[in-house]
């Protein structure tokens, strides 16, 4: 990592640690602004410094529409006329963003926009989103004020929430939906990365501090290898998505995104599995981070395309 | 002593269906872990039919109970799975206790206690685990010191299932305060209503509870209420332990049958069940719990017992029904990480899953466990 | 088990030490003879003796037909004419058999006999063999004097063969070739246990015996551990082995066989591979017998049903 | 000092396609591990065509070598991996003791042993491993005494590659007769082309022989023959074994991918790519291999790298390998279980299967790694 980088990680880090206050977030450390484009008001960053962001936001469990905006943002072709309207008020955080990716709709054109009909789940923070950005397998098109749904989730830190289209205006906002997908599974996968992170760093801490039959359990070999076991997953999963994000504008992000998202949330999941195993007792309580942890890794896992979707897509989009 | 019952499944099983009905028809399928926090008025009450009827302490041997055969618990045990039967509260009187102070306890202690867990008029609760000391039993810092005709005990326990309903607890506390370790403990009989015992639920990762802090301040238990000599505590508590397994566990694996049937359903509800992938995975969750029961029927008909057998039996089942809940969850794929409508409530497959990242942990965590196992085809090392 | 099942436990134990010597093996201990009814001039002794014998040949890495003649032998329906010459020569040891159930063929009707056609591979201990069971998916057909072709192995102890039946004669043994099957699957599994507990106790034996950093390397909690872990493994594998055997002559053996070869070949596999971990440089010798068991464990596992086949049979066998 | 080279993509490959044929021809993927016995008089002689061209000590700072920067050598591994170059026998001197030279060595001993690497007229085996000590470097027994002017060496290594073509072995030896573990050690240069050393290949599992040991029988080196001071071995030996990682890491992946790819072909040839339990196990090894590369990649252009990294890459690449061969078997299924036909010789599956066993064993097993991987996260412990 470069100097600046180092230092937009530990700033933001450190303002995780008080909160997520979503002024302060956009306003003062314009994090929704990081990736977009000079001439629609962000500041041009690359997907290294979002990977970046979203990693501590993970590591943090932050409860914030920051992935989904980015995710929204990045995924708007800044070309067509509807960035204009659009980037901006994501940059500043006036608008909250997020995907549809998981459901079906049909679009057809009508003047300069098209009517959308269809239903998506699992849209991620769709309580508070003004835009939703929504696949027909074809294009990508913004619906402003969407009839989203929330649902509650497993994950407390994270909402869901369905849409339903029904003769809904939309303005194309990309032609390549793929690549949202693939943008999604890069920013879950640098989140879980922070996840991994944080649950071994505190089970670590445990293991450090707590004694059994006289000893910390941090001399206990078959524990140190587990531990062991866990930081080499960790550091594969961080070497992934550190590839996929440096890739995001070569052709081979199309596998290396799926690939990261594939390895960082399994990394996520073993982790923060063992942590509440290593944690015993304590790690159990609802008053532990640790099964708030458990829970996102979850979640993580099986939206946007589970470990054998995964899988299947990379298998297909191998050179093989 | 219990009216005389018949063993025989057809008759269990129209005895279960005569009773588990009308104001007890709503615990059908309640109750056990994940689920201990569900009707427990109803199910203490449920107990004491139980009881009534003779069916709590069949193995007991006479003439503290019916000496049934391992054959006739097993039957019983499935019926009462088969039938639904709500998760028992009387389990840890009847099967830790009780066989405890059958070997090791005075005829006064056994005329005192056994009938009134017989009948269920007295709940019992396990305090062994402490906070800090984990699976350590050794670890224990709860102490005890005798004052004049009574046991004074001050000290903390957890992991202490039921003990928000349980009469009496046995506790393993610290007798000879210049002990370490093994020695200097006592097996002690507290009773849980008096000013001294406070019992905090644990909120758990479930958002349920079902297990306990139990705070001992200067809780009093007569003096003759020590299992065993003071100072033999920890050959007793391990001579409980030791009761865990046995004919209990096929009654378990009849809960997890059902669990699985939910997964496959679910499975085959939402086309998963076509994947397979997810149909190795369900085969291979099928295929494990056969073998489970192959694994409880052989070392239940052993004639002599592999003393690490309860340990191999733990990281078995435990590892088992961690994975389920695992596929239960991926099964269910991204539904799975929103809560059911309503009520706002964890889905019978989060509830799974997450209730399962304790079965490796309590009750002796699988990392202990292997430690025994590796003592035995290791040799011990010092620990 | 009886007292009479621990002794003959520890007389073939002690017989198998010495070798494999086919004359003694079947005449002095009558090995062949043992599940074998008595009118045909066997024991009549139940599948829980031969598996006993079984598991001790897998103990010693036997290079013998038992396993392959007592298959054969039991696949015959006893109440068939066929039965009557063969179960007398085949319990005596002077006819040594085998099945052949990997492969196709047909069989049509001739006079009191049949004729086949088909080819079969992986016929084990096809060599000596002088009968061959063979399955056309319906029946099972004894043909003497089979045109067996010997296939060089990967586990040196055990040969393989292919068959090739061309208008060859054959006469009906059974009405039951799933059951042949069943069975093979049942000694199989009761070999892989042997072989799983041998290769445990010299990996635990070297593990007391052996000293790194100091101490015995079985001092090592990682080591332990690992060993616990097969060790349940294995002691699971008993188990359902156990199941298996005694449930021959009930329905649920149709499970039970299947099952007990998936366990018991994944236990044997996995102990033999970790065997050669725990050993170190010398277990990755020629001259350790470590590479004997893990290549006889490889070949159990991957023959007459690897572990997804037998898992796909199992749930179409299981009442789910 | 070799010719200029271009280590442009197209000139590399130009250059093997022009050499690598005629009488090298048959060396096109032979060698490396597993098949480390193959050719060995014919790639001795195509190691001194490659060390003649310049592209032996790529990666050599100047003045030893070219200072080719990393990407630069990246480039010449995938080629060579491409053109199916054949397994190397100069690495050892060229990647292990070469580097230790250049940080550790004296101006003479540099001046002495690097040209002859490079051109590859001297080729090295590595002494480190030991009988009875397994990874437990430490615990090295093999000694040397000062004897006047040299130093005799006894004592046997085990795990040592290439003993039997190697000129020369590099040896931790324990010259301070009174000294336990890390202390005491020093790091000598021995000829192994004298009465005092014989070389005795280890017959495999695989039934080939790659390693050896290595029996030193008052072995003779000359006394300035230690690399740095006597009895600080260990910092040496470690130091070496740091250079183990690095780019050859990448061209180590090429010949991976193409075993995967012969796995892949093999599936598709008998159809079992068709079933989706095996096609999830393909895609499963085809990611790890791209995460392989990406961990290569990432630690390769690291600033600051990991002190442990060493060993989280050791532990992914072992692992992974290891998986692939047992994936190989899984796929060809009960063919697997049989010899290929003539020769009597075992398939490219089943010597990848078998090989690979080694692959979490030697060069620092899988614990050793995890030892050390669990001391910079956890801390050390004594051991």
């Amino acid at each position: 990592m470069t100097p600046e980088q180092e230092a937009l990680r530990a700033s933001v880090a450190d303002f995780f640690s008080t909160g997520a206050d979503w002024g302060r977030l956009t306003g003062e450390l314009g994090l929704t602004a990081l990736a977009i484009g000079e001439e629609h008001g962000g500041f041009g960053a690359s997907l290294v410094e979002v990977g970046i962001v979203l990693e501590e936001a993970g590591a943090a469990l932050l409860s914030s529409p920051l992935l989904a905006t980015t995710v929204a943002a990045l995924a708007v072709d800044p070309s067509l006329p509807a960035a204009a309207d659009l980037l901006p008020a994501l940059a500043a955080g006036d608008l909250i963003g997020t995907v549809a990716l998981d459901g079906t709709c049909t679009a057809r054109p009508a003047g300069d926009a098209f009517v959308l009909d269809g239903s998506f789940a699992h849209v991620l923070d769709a309580a508070p989103a003004g835009v939703v950005m929504v696949s027909d397998g074809t294009a990508l098109f913004a619906v402003t004020d969407p009839d989203l749904r929330p649902q509650p989730t497993l994950d407390q830190t994270r909402g869901q929430g369905t849409l339903v289209l029904w003769q809904t205006p939309g303005r194309l906002v990309s032609h390549n939906p793929a690549h949202a997908q693939d943008l999604l599974h890069a920013a879950l996968a640098a989140e879980s990365v922070g996840v991994a992170r944080a649950a071994l760093r505190f089970t670590v801490e445990h293991l450090r501090t707590r004694s059994q039959f006289g000893v910390p359990l941090a001399t206990f070999q078959a524990l140190r290898h587990r531990v062991a076991d866990l930081h080499v997953q960790l550091e594969q999963a961080v070497s992934s998505v550190w590839f996929a994000l440096g890739a995001a504008s070569t052709p081979e992000f199309a596998t290396a995104a799926p690939l990261a998202k594939l390895i960082a949330t399994e990394a996520a999941y073993t982790v923060t599995r063992a942590s509440i195993q290593l944690l015993g007792g304590i790690g159990f309580t609802w008053e532990h981070d640790a099964h708030r942890y458990l829970k996102r890794a979850t979640a993580n896992r099986l939206l946007a395309g589970d470990p054998v979707t995964l899988r299947r897509l990379l298998l297909s989009r191998a050179d093989l | 002593m219990a009216p005389e019952i018949s063993l025989r499944a057809p008759d269990i099983r129209a005895w279960l269906r005569d009773h588990l009905t009308g104001e007890f028809a709503p615990l059908v399928g309640t109750g056990g872990p994940g689920r201990e926090h569900e009707h427990l008025d109803l199910r203490a009450r449920w107990e004491r039919v139980l009881g009534a009827a003779g069916w709590i302490g069949l193995g007991w041997p006479a003439p503290y109970g019916r000496g049934a055969s391992i054959a006739e618990q097993v039957v019983f045990f499935e019926e009462y799975a088969r039938a639904g039967g709500p998760g028992r509260l009387s389990h840890i009187g009847e099967y830790l206790l009780a066989p405890t102070l059958i070997e090791h306890g005075t005829d006064a202690q056994r005329r005192r206690f056994l009938p009134p867990i017989a009948s269920a008029s007295e709940l019992w609760c396990q305090g062994y685990s402490e906070p800090g000391a984990g699976s350590d039993l050794a670890g224990v810092r709860t102490r005890a010191t005798l004052d004049g005709d009574r046991w004074l005990v001050t000290g903390q326990k957890v992991w202490t299932s039921l003990a928000h309903v349980a009469d009496w607890c046995f506790v393993l506390a610290r007798t000879d305060p210049a002990s370490t370790r093994k020695a200097g403990l006592s097996y002690l009989l507290v009773p849980m209503h008096q000013p001294g015992v406070t019992v905090r639920p644990i909120v758990q990762l479930t958002g349920t509870s079902e297990f306990n802090e139990v705070f001992f301040d200067g809780a009093v238990a007569d003096a003759d209420l020590v299992v065993g000599a003071p100072g033999d505590g920890w050959r007793i508590a391990t001579s409980t332990l030791s009761y865990e397994r046995g004919v209990a566990t096929l009654g378990q694996q009849l809960g997890f049958a059902r669990e699985l049937a939910a997964v496959v359903a679910a499975a085959r509800a939402n086309g998963t069940f076509d994947d397979p992938v997810v149909a190795d995975r369900i085969a291979d969750a099928w295929a494990g719990l056969q073998g489970l029961r192959h694994h409880a029927l052989r070392t239940l008909s052993a004639t002599s017992p592999d003393p690490t057998g309860a340990s191999v039996a733990k990281l078995l089942w435990a590892g088992w029904h961690q994975r389920l809940g695992e596929l239960a969850m991926d099964v269910g794929g991204p539904l799975s990480t929103v809560l059911a409508e309503a009520p706002d409530d964890l889905t019978d497959s989060q509830r799974l899953f997450l209730f399962t990242r304790a079965d490796t942990i309590y009750g002796g965590s699988d990392e202990i466990q292997r430690n025994i196992v590796a003592d035995r085809v290791l040799g011990r090392v010092q620990r």
